[in-house]
């Protein structure tokens, strides 16, 4: 994912701001990583350059 | 089975681009309509393979996402383009993972009838739209199109069979200005000679040009107020 | 000349039937786009030989009203009708006669563009128009389609030349909301083979297949908030 | 025109209510008569069953 992406994206389940952690980015393109969201604490994976924003009990082990 | 479950083994059977191909005889049209402009920012629901937001990034859009609550067909929406204006993420249709106001137009193509509370998408829907903008809601399985009545029981999620009423009337009570309600033909499905029927889910010739020519794509577009 | 000294003349030479009739290929579809329901008062701007309100009144709606500047024409509508449904009157796009929020939806086909003053006319809708109120504006003059540019020649009212975007901008610049912008192809109109070619208007049959098949009727959907 | 319109028609000029004065009526249905701008008292024709609600200088002699 692009890093502009957070200008309009928050969390699925209280609407309030992520922060951005990256692991791995590739030419501006951020391919493993977390949002964390700043009020409710939760923790959204970012894997294969994919946000995986699903709240968390329907995400399971959404990795490939 | 869930979601995510079932669309999975779709895309990992490649169904993604199967059902893109036969889904733009129609969702081409609806495209079309949408009074989109260079600078906007729209959304597909249940994207699928994705092509949707790259048809409008190619038309001139500021940017597409493509949001599913499949990770295999997102991975394989990424995989087909290198493009900056669109970008696909995972997610589900009653928890949007994006800010008030922050999208000009939407758009879903087969896919609102498997929110498990369409009530809800809607309601999201409201308020990321913002004010005048639109959701292009396209769908084949209503209760109209009798045809299309047999697909619930090849699948496990409880799908949402609502007649064209009922969609004005949803619409309505998630707070949405219904613009159009209208039936978009696939007129490009190829319909054999009469001597070839029955054919699978056809009596006649006559049912199957009803299915398509006829009853086609159910098109209700809401505005955000 | 005005517009009630050159469309009372075309009335009484019977031109409102034959245009009803032309006009009908295109103005069908657009009319069935309509979210109309059962309790709505729908209005016909430039109503001609009033078919529109008759066709909205069978498929039901509480009331239509069909307005236009020319008392020929308007006679002419009314003795076409029985129906307690509808009803026309004779008056102009830019001092619309009905109060504000009094009509459901709005629909014109072919006459938006004689309006002197098409941003005022535009206004007026808004006015009357309730909140969520659509205004079907179908029009074949308009900029892309230029085989129907001549027009302006044959007849002494000067005629709003707008393209797409510009149709999209003066809605907006009037308040509405643009929930839809589509070309309706006309898929009636006959065109004779190639070595008929060329024929009043048109080069070759691509020409006219152009026209007709792919600029068809410019529809433009706009919503007052 | 029939009574009921009354309830959405306005004077084109100030949009303030009119009043029907009726000459000739067939079956409910009114042929001749004048709608009167309570407001600005500008009289619109109504001819031949139709009301005519051209602004004065758009109507002429508008009757056929
Ligand atoms: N509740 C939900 N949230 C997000 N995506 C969903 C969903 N329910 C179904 N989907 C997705 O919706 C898609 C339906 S298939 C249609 C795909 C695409 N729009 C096309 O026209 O071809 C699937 O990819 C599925 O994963
Ligand atoms: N400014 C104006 N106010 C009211 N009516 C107008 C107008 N300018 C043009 N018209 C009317 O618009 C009509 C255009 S002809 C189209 C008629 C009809 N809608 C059809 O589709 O066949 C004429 O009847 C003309 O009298």
């Amino acid at each position: 994912m692009k890093e502009d992406l957070m200008d309009i994206i928050c969390c699925p389940l209280d609407k309030q701001t992520l922060e951005l952690s990256i692991t791995d980015e590739d030419d501006g393109d951020i391919i493993e990583g977390t949002l964390t969201c700043t009020e409710c604490g939760e923790v959204y994976p970012i894997e294969d350059g994919i946000p995986n924003l699903l709240p968390p009990d329907m995400r399971e082990d959404a990795s490939a | 089975m869930s979601v995510r479950e079932e669309f999975d083994e779709w895309a990992t059977r490649g169904k993604d681009r199967g059902m893109a191909d036969r889904h733009w005889h129609t969702a081409k049209h609806v495209l079309a309509r949408m009074p989109v402009e260079d600078g906007d920012v729209v959304l597909d629901l249940g994207t699928g393979s994705g092509y949707a937001v790259r048809a409008l990034a190619d038309r001139g859009i500021e940017r597409g996402y493509g949001i599913d609550g499949s990770p295999e067909m997102v991975h394989n929406a990424r995989s087909y383009t290198e493009s900056d204006d669109v970008a696909y993420l995972v997610g589900d249709f009653e928890y949007l993972p994006f800010e008030a106001d922050s999208v000009d137009h939407a758009f879903s193509m087969e896919a609102f009838y498997y929110a498990a509370d369409p009530h809800a998408a809607l309601s999201e829907l409201a308020r990321v739209l913002q004010p005048g903008g639109t959701f292009y809601c396209a769908v084949d399985y209503y209760e109209e199109n009798v045809y299309t009545h047999e697909w619930q029981s090849g699948i496990d999620i409880e799908m949402t069979l609502w007649d064209r009423a009922e969609y004005r009337q949803a619409f309505r009570e998630a707070g949405f200005y219904v613009a159009e309600q209208d039936t978009v033909p696939d007129r490009e499905v190829e319909i054999p000679p009469p001597e070839d029927f029955p054919i699978e889910g056809f009596e006649s010739r006559e049912e199957m040009v009803e299915r398509y020519r006829t009853f086609g794509t159910l098109l209700t577009v809401g505005v955000a107020p």
